[in-house]
């Protein structure tokens, strides 16, 4: 199917969690509200005609610049080889969504990883804790505004 | 110098030359390796990681089991020896078959052990059964097409 | 707006049933970052009761190398040496995807010949990975030998690799537009040279290990992967096609001319033990290879005359966008999410490593297996550290 | 530091014993498995057929600390990676030998500049005894630093400085 097909599958399903549409190439996508991300995904993955049974990526992206945290789920449907992907804007200061690993438990890593890189908190996570830094670690590295920790636990970051 | 008194002698020789060389060898290496303990060369190595749990953990009771079933047949086989060797000249004295018999008994009374361990499962190890989780269907997965 | 009520819950990481009921404690045992058989830093915590795991908790991010932070400070260019490190064994494939990414949102057109020797520099670098994968996989179980067989052949690879651009390991051979420069003479000939005395070695390690008898008594039944398990958990590559889903990007979205050769996906029967288990996903990487020497001869058979590198300006400006694209790496599908402002380096780079979804299956399929196999589970998932970190 | 070490003058018993103590220890370093990453795949490939490290007496890889007197730090030492790096440097038996291998282990290498999460420099850990540098260095530099290291331990003596 077409981007634009399943765009219109997704308006009939969920008009109102659909803020913007992108049909499209490079990236065709549509910008759902945070709180309808669980219910637009469950609907991608379980409905016959899409059945995106495979979460390729969440991968969030930092806008310092209109104050937004943007994390896209990136899918792809092994039975219809058909890709899209759907994004959530959250605010920067304190990024919060709903976790779809209920849908897609692939999502669990990438979610963590998202939360430890970036600080997106995912609520309802199996177990939300930093999966690449140390647990002790302060900040979030990818994040535009990080300064470089200058020293941790005896080692510096340039010598 | 009796025949006796050099018996002695040599046995000494050879027993002293014997833990000489053990000896040397290993006050040499004592004296030879460099040695200072401390700082973490102490701590139990577990794969570079502070180890975590204790380690004197209750096991499971199956090992216990299996052990006690091992010195029982270990201990069965070192009293086969003797009498294995005794077999030869009983059987010249005539007593061959009386020897014969009492072993079998003592086998089989083990061996009447062993079946009962057998058949009440003792033995029988415990098998990997992996669980995927506990709710899993995923039922949107409609089969057929992959 | 209809609720739909979700598959499962959330995989809360449920203990698996202690089958023996007298009390007994657990042993909580570090398979840390330092293992033989952990392939890299890995750690897994056990928690075991005697042989038996009841929990495998994986933690990672030991080499975590902070790639995607350096592609916003590097041009486009200038990245792709990083590529090469993320899946070490397969640099040539991550060049692949990378430039693909970048070429795909910069509208760049690459030259036919560029995409042919993309496609015979990447399988042979996947018959490369395949042979550690292979050869490490047989010194888990306790073989030797089919390491030094492995490493043998894939030296003569690394021969040919180094006599095309340089490197033994990381190539940085493929760049935005297309190969960085042509074959030497004589390399075509070589490449023959080695395919022809390649093939027959693949029904050697046949005999050496897939059907050695402990072998698949020691893989057949061993972390059994149902297919809609593996597709929940986002495995790719030989983890999911060893779970019987025929799905391999070459096929499903072609890129760089793969459609222009005929190959077969191998796919997992459960020859030897149950569908999807690790006797599979092994099986999987040797038939892959039979085929990557099939694709390759092809490619070298109609290898085009013509240059090799489009035009590309060398401060390269992609025109603000985002794009995900997606290549076939030996261990999955290694995605790149490129997000471009219209600078001359990424705004935002997110990248997928197969590897790192492969990994997350494993406190699933480690629940109630014996200690022993956790090596072989991990062996036969097959990771790359350099990926699932990056 | 041995019980006769730094006690008589280098004599002929002595030089002799140091010949010996030395030509033991360098002729069979046993390496510890210990890669990282792409410096790992190369270590592998020198220990395989073609650069064997056997033939320097250096080919047993042993996995555990215990029974390794040389470590070869192949690959990117993190921050989280450091100190697991020196609670295994020490826990290996005396006298023991570090080989930084690889930009990386050397200096951060390729991630030294934008690296947050990369040492820059294994030396800030363990005390290193010989560099090997490239990216990866190829088996036969490895195994030239192999050389270098089994000079340093034949220069090694127990006479009184």
């Amino acid at each position: 199917m077409t981007p634009s097909d399943i765009i219109a599958v997704l308006k009939q399903y969920d008009a109102g969690g659909i803020v913007s549409v992108v049909a499209d190439l490079p990236y065709p996508h549509v910008l759902v509200k945070a709180e309808h991300l669980v219910a637009v995904a469950a609907f991608l993955k379980t409905d016959p005609q899409l059945r995106f049974d495979l979460l390729r990526c969440i991968s969030a992206v930092d806008w310092p610049a209109n104050n937004g945290m943007e994390v896209s789920y990136d899918l792809i449907s092994t039975s219809f080889v058909h890709t899209f992907a759907v994004k959530v804007m959250l605010d920067r200061r304190d990024p919060q969504v709903e976790s779809v690993s209920g849908v897609w438990p692939a999502a669990q890593w990438h979610e963590r990883e998202a939360f430890d890189l970036m600080g997106v908190r995912f609520l309802r996570h199996p177990d939300l804790r930093r999966i690449l830094m140390p647990e002790d670690w302060t900040g979030h590295p990818l994040r535009k505004d990080y300064q470089d920790v200058v020293e941790y636990r005896g080692l510096k970051f340039n010598p | 110098m009796t025949e006796s008194t050099r018996f002695a002698i040599e046995l000494l020789l050879f027993a002293a030359v014997g833990t000489a060389l053990g000896l040397g060898a290993l006050l040499f290496g004592k004296l030879l390796r460099p040695k200072n303990p401390g700082g973490l060369k102490g701590e139990i190595y577990e794969c570079g990681e502070p180890p975590i749990g204790p380690a004197w953990v209750q096991f499971d009771l199956r090992f216990y089991v299996v052990a006690l079933v091992f010195v029982v047949f270990d201990v069965e086989i070192a009293l086969l020896y003797p009498w294995a060797v005794v077999y030869r000249d009983c059987i010249a004295r005539g007593l061959g078959p009386a020897a014969f018999w009492a072993m079998v008994f003592f086998l089989g009374l083990i061996s009447i052990g062993f079946l009962y361990l057998w058949r009440f499962g003792y033995l029988d190890w415990v098998r990997a059964n992996p669980c995927l989780p506990k709710n899993w269907k995923d039922k949107s997965a409609v089969d057929g097409d992959h | 707006m209809k609720e739909i009520e979700l598959q499962y819950q959330p995989d809360l990481l449920h203990e698996g049933e202690v089958p023996s009921d007298i009390r007994t404690e657990e042993l909580v045992l570090n398979m840390g970052p330092q293992h033989p058989s952990t392939h890299g830093v890995l750690r897994v915590i056990l928690h075991t009761d005697g042989e038996l795991v009841l929990k495998a908790v994986p933690y990672i991010g030991y080499l975590h190398r902070c790639a995607e932070k350096i592609a916003e400070k590097v041009t486009y260019r200038q990245f792709t040496p990083y590529t090469d490190r993320l899946d070490y064994l397969a640099a040539m494939n991550n060049n692949l995807g990378f430039a693909l990414a970048v070429e795909k949102l910069g509208g760049i057109e690459t030259p036919q010949r560029a995409d042919y020797l993309r496609v015979i520099f990447s399988e042979l670098n996947r018959i490369a990975s395949h042979l550690v994968a292979t050869g490490s996989y047989g010194l888990d179980m306790g073989a030797f030998t089919p390491f030094v067989y492995c490493f043998r052949e894939r030296e003569w690879i690394l021969d040919l690799f180094e006599s095309a651009c340089g490197a033994r390991l990381t190539y940085s051979y493929i760049t935005i537009g297309g190969v960085r420069d042509d074959l030497p003479d004589g390399w075509v000939g070589r490449c023959r040279d080695f395919l022809d005395y390649f093939e027959p070695k693949i029904s050697e390690y046949n005999d050496l290990l897939s059907f050695n008898h402990i072998f698949v008594h020691r893989t057949g039944n061993v972390g059994v992967c149902p297919p809609d398990l593996a597709l929940a958990y986002a495995l790719t590559g030989p983890c999911l096609r060893g779970s019987g889903v025929k799905w391999d990007l070459r096929k499903a979205t072609p890129y760089s001319r793969y459609d222009e050769f005929d190959f077969d996906v191998p796919v997992g029967r459960g020859q030897n033990g149950t569908l999807g288990d690790c006797w599979d996903r092994y099986f999987v990487r040797i038939e892959e290879m039979t085929q990557s020497v099939r694709i390759i001869r092809q490619a070298l058979d109609r290898l085009p005359d013509g240059p090799v590198q489009a035009k590309v300006p060398r401060m390269l400006k992609l025109p603000a966008g985002e794009i995900y694209c997606e290549v076939e790496n030996p261990r999955g599908q290694l995605g790149f999410h490129l997000v471009s402002d219209g600078g001359t380096s990424p705004y935002r780079l997110k990248v997928r490593g197969p590897s790192f979804c492969n990994l997350s299956v494993l406190p699933v399929l480690a629940r109630n297996c014996l200690l022993a196999d956790i090596s072989a589970l991990l062996g036969s998932l097959d990771i790359v550290m350099g990926e699932v970190d990056r | 530091m041995a019980i006769i070490e730094g006690i008589f003058e280098p004599g002929l018993v002595v030089t002799s014993l140091d010949w010996v103590l030395n030509w033991s220890r360098k002729r069979s370093i046993f390496p510890m498995t210990f890669g990282i990453a792409c410096c790992a795949i190369e270590m592998m490939a020198t220990g395989a057929a073609r650069f064997d490290l056997d033939r320097f007496g250096a080919g047993a890889f042993r996995a555990t600390p215990r029974q390794a007197d040389l470590m070869i730090v192949a690959g990117t030492v993190t921050f989280k990676m450091a100190e697991r790096l020196r609670r295994l440097w020490e826990q290996m038996a005396e006298p023991r030998f570090v080989i930084a291998m690889g930009a990386c282990a050397i200096s951060g290498g390729p991630y030294h500049l934008y690296g947050y999460h990369v040492v820059k420099g294994v030396d800030q850990v363990v005390p290193v005894d010989v560099y090997v540098p490239g990216c990866p260095p190829r088996p036969e530099a490895l195994i030239e630093g192999l050389m270098r290291l089994q000079d340093k331990i034949n220069a090694r003596t127990i006479a009184k400085q």
